[in-house]
């Protein structure tokens, strides 16, 4: 068993990145390089083809699932999402509890922030975590289930919230005013590592 | 989309094929890697200069590895900066003892992955890695609350002054030096006539009618600040340089001045832009000392040109004139 | 139309206002007869080397004018051929007491020109004057009862060869062995991806699809014999390669070996080209003595490419290697 | 007075080639290079721009022409249209008449056959031309006028007569096959010379 969750978690967004390549390469077209898309599809490829029976832990893991990101991906979203997992497998509970995951996933959005220096409203993958983490924790009473759907959710509303906002951070901003109206590439990804977190880590 | 290749997904690494075939005798290439490496490298007592980023800018930054510019350049996919792994084997095979300069451009993920190598190498080989981030686009706002602008035309300038800098045997706190301040005064623009076309995305990465261009763009198919009717060769010149011309001061000072043209713009295009850029720079009384004209950091097959002023002294003008032989720059030797 | 441009009537004028503000160090420019010089012509004792077509080719020919390469190169019109006055002027200024050499691509227009320039100069000027015709390009079948095939990438191999030939101080006779025997060993063959739009005329030569390729074009937007639906470059390779290597038996002699762009292709797009057309060679068991990769023989913004190969004997790789400083291919100094 | 008739001729001539330069680049922008239009009309301004009062006779305006049109046009057309002219003027008889203006005329046309090795069917100018002289020939004793407008019929016809043809001369030749269905550049140009003739050298 070891990682079953973590390889769960990770096989599932893996199939989400897959099949919305294209879409997210769109919206990239739109704001920024045409390039999210297969990014995120080349890295998690990779992560995808790691055998996760082989790793002791979920911890070790989603850490070497962020290593292969930031080894596959290149771009922007290589070291942030390679440092999100990092970190997220850098503080994984020893025994799973709702508590414990919240503080893995609240330590990766901490190295994104760290890494990118960006804040909310800056039109980034940081607008869809925050509010996903603060739903997470508000929820964390109800147990792992109920809190993953509601950063879920709360992480689609914050991606949702990017599109009218003028991008200060990534490739976006060099659009200045004409970065509004189309939804963040890397929030709309996020969404997807979320969503496949409520699918998988409860 | 009509491209020269077979599979998108292979573009770079059959690209670099192409380059050890034709090349092989002033670099080497490590496939499985993505790295260009001058051949000799790494040279004893030299610093290491190493630059990268995403493909799709050819000749920058492959084609200017070699005697008196690169030691390497770590090629990421089309518009998507290398990862750290490459640069810290660019890192260690490229030092000779004298430390590596990583020449970086102000891009999120450039920056964050060189980063990232820094770190590594910090933490793992005992190299002594310093950093130069060019950021030159006067078409981008500078913020501390942003981005920053773009590093495009004057880091070709900078790799080829540092290169002839470093074969000199200045050493790494000069070479830093000497990088920060050429980063500080020049400065580029650019537009485009038409966009280009990412080979995994398949078509065009912005539309743009037929009477319409995008000014104020970067070199990764990122539409511009402002899209406007197309207007003569003249006005476009006044346009790019206007924002330059108001950044810094050139007024008596001499400048080496670029004329870059994106991919898709032919010779004869780009040396037209070239007069009416001399003609303006010669009516504001800012002599050129040197120039170059030609397609150097193009940006896939766009259509467009950018320009960029570099003030240049006598020590400036002397490393410009230093011997250089890679395959996208050669003098001297 | 979208070009970096004022008037389409100014184009060339313009263009080599910018040549002479960039190049001013190698070349000199005589704006009323549309001649680009090199600085010092005449060079006493050496045999003068002129050549010149339509414009739009850019760097060839004007480019390609300067120590170890051209004397002279007469610009007309774009896609225009010169007229025979450029050609006389020329002549006479760069005669150095050794004769001149006429270098002419085979096209109806600018074998008439050149002919009315010799012409003349026998009549008025009392220099030798001696021609040689290249036309390489296996796309069009060659018959006597027709203008034959087009001068292509084999010119850019001779003029650099040959200007190699005259820097050494061979005479005249040799000069004009040396290139008949150039013309006859090398062979050429384009396709193109667009069309490309001549600015007087305002749109593109031809239409074409956005799944088709023409095989077999030259270099003035001619449309090609052949539209087929656009292929992966290896096959693109294979087809331009065959219709050479049955034209001439190449099989173990060393090749100087062309990857051209035609204007609007990227560097990344022709070093992957390359590759392809160096492993079908390999397979050939042809060698690759020397290679050139880049755009040096346009036809102004077309997308697609053309490959040239050589047969290279030790002389012709000792003249190839031999010192060149123009605009457009510089090496050795 | 001189040079009145070959003035008007070339007069009358440059103005057709002004209004319909873009219908023969157009031509040529089919089986050429898309220049035709834009080289003759470069070279006609030029001739345009001498005075024909300057010169003694037609004969020598009509040489001058076709100097100027060498130096100017450029292109397979320059030294076609200018040995034309040069052959012409060089042939053109000291009292006008029928019978001289016809030989002048054919001389110019040896000339083209000479310069350009092109033979009727090529899907030259040749095309019009040979045609239009056998024409105004058979009309010679008719007078000026009746042959020149028998020739500029029979070149117009010749004219026409290029559409079907595969070109074996000039840039259209590399077409092969593909360079049927479009009509010459040359011959329609030709054409407007041989009708302004017939409107002003009678
Ligand atoms: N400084 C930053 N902090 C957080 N996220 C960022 C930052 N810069 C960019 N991003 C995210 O990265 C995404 C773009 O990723 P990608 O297209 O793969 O990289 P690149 O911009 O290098 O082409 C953006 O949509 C945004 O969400
Ligand atoms: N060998 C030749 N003999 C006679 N006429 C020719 C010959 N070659 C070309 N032409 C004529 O020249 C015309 C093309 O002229 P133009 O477009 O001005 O020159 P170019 O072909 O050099 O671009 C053709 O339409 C044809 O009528
Ligand atoms: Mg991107
Ligand atoms: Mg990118
Ligand atoms: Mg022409
Ligand atoms: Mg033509």
């Amino acid at each position: 068993m070891g990682a079953d969750k973590g390889g769960a978690w990770m096989a599932d967004f893996a199939e989400q990145i897959h099949d919305n390549a294209d879409m997210l390469t769109d919206l990239d077209r739109q704001i920024g390089d045409a390039d999210h898309g297969s990014n995120m599809d080349r890295g998690m490829k990779a992560v995808a083809a790691l055998a996760a029976a082989d790793f002791p832990d979920s911890g070790a893991f989603l850490k070497k699932a962020g290593m292969t990101l930031v080894s596959t991906v290149g771009g922007a979203s290589g070291p942030l999402y390679g440092t999100f997992l990092m970190r997220v497998g850098g503080a994984w509970p020893a025994e799973d509890s709702a508590e414990g995951i919240g503080a893995a996933l609240r330590a990766g959005l901490e190295g994104i922030i760290q890494r990118g220096k960006a804040e909310v409203g800056d039109k980034t993958m940081v607008d869809a975590l925050t509010p996903a983490l603060a739903a997470y924790d508000a929820a964390v009473g109800e147990g792992t289930q109920a809190a993953l759907d509601a950063a879920a959710k709360a992480c689609a509303e914050g991606r949702d919230g990017t599109t009218p906002l003028v991008a200060r951070k990534g490739r976006a901003s060099y659009l200045g005013e004409r970065s509004a109206g189309t939804q963040d590439p890397g929030a709309t990804s996020v969404t997807m590592l979320i969503e496949a977190a409520a699918r998988t880590l409860a | 989309m009509k491209k020269l290749i077979n599979d998108a997904a292979d573009v770079v690494a059959e690209s670099l094929l192409g380059v050890e075939a034709a090349h092989s005798d002033r670099v080497r290439v490590d496939h499985e890697n993505k790295i260009i490496y001058r051949k000799d490298a790494p040279v004893s007592g030299k610093v290491g200069l190493i630059s990268g980023g995403g493909s799709g800018h050819e000749p920058m930054h492959g084609g200017f590895v070699g005697m008196g510019m690169l030691d390497a350049a770590c090629c990421g996919e089309v518009f998507t900066s290398p990862v750290p792994d490459q640069m810290m084997a660019a890192t260690v095979a490229v030092d000779g003892g004298a430390g590596v300069l990583h020449i970086v451009k102000n891009y999120t993920g450039d920056v964050m992955n060189f980063e990232m190598a820094a770190e590594m190498a910090a933490a793992d080989s005992g190299v002594r890695v310093e950093s130069v981030v060019t950021d030159d686009d006067v078409a981008v706002k500078d913020s501390l609350w942003t981005a920053g602008r773009r590093g495009v035309g004057v880091t070709v300038l900078l790799e080829k002054i540092v290169g002839a800098a470093a074969e000199e045997g200045r050493n790494l706190d000069a070479i830093v030096e000497l990088a920060k301040k050429i980063n500080g005064q020049g400065r580029s623009m650019g537009m485009a006539l038409t966009s280009c076309t990412v080979p995994a995305a398949g078509k065009p990465t912005f539309d743009i009618g037929d009477n319409e261009m995008e000014v104020g763009v970067g070199i990764h198919g990122e539409p511009g600040r402002t899209r406007m009717p197309i207007a003569p060769a003249k006005d476009i010149a006044a346009m790019l340089l206007e924002p330059i011309l108001s950044d810094i001061d050139y007024t008596g000072s001499p400048v080496i001045a670029f004329m870059n043209g994106l991919g898709g713009t032919p010779l004869i295009e780009l040396y037209l832009m070239y007069n009416e850029v001399a003609k303006i720079l010669g009516k504001a009384g800012i002599p050129i000392a040197r120039c170059l004209v030609g397609n150097y950091m193009t940006s896939l097959d766009m259509a467009g040109c950018s320009v960029t002023l570099l003030k240049a002294d006598d020590d400036l003008v002397k490393l410009w004139d230093a011997p250089v032989n890679t395959p996208g720059l050669r003098w001297g030797c």
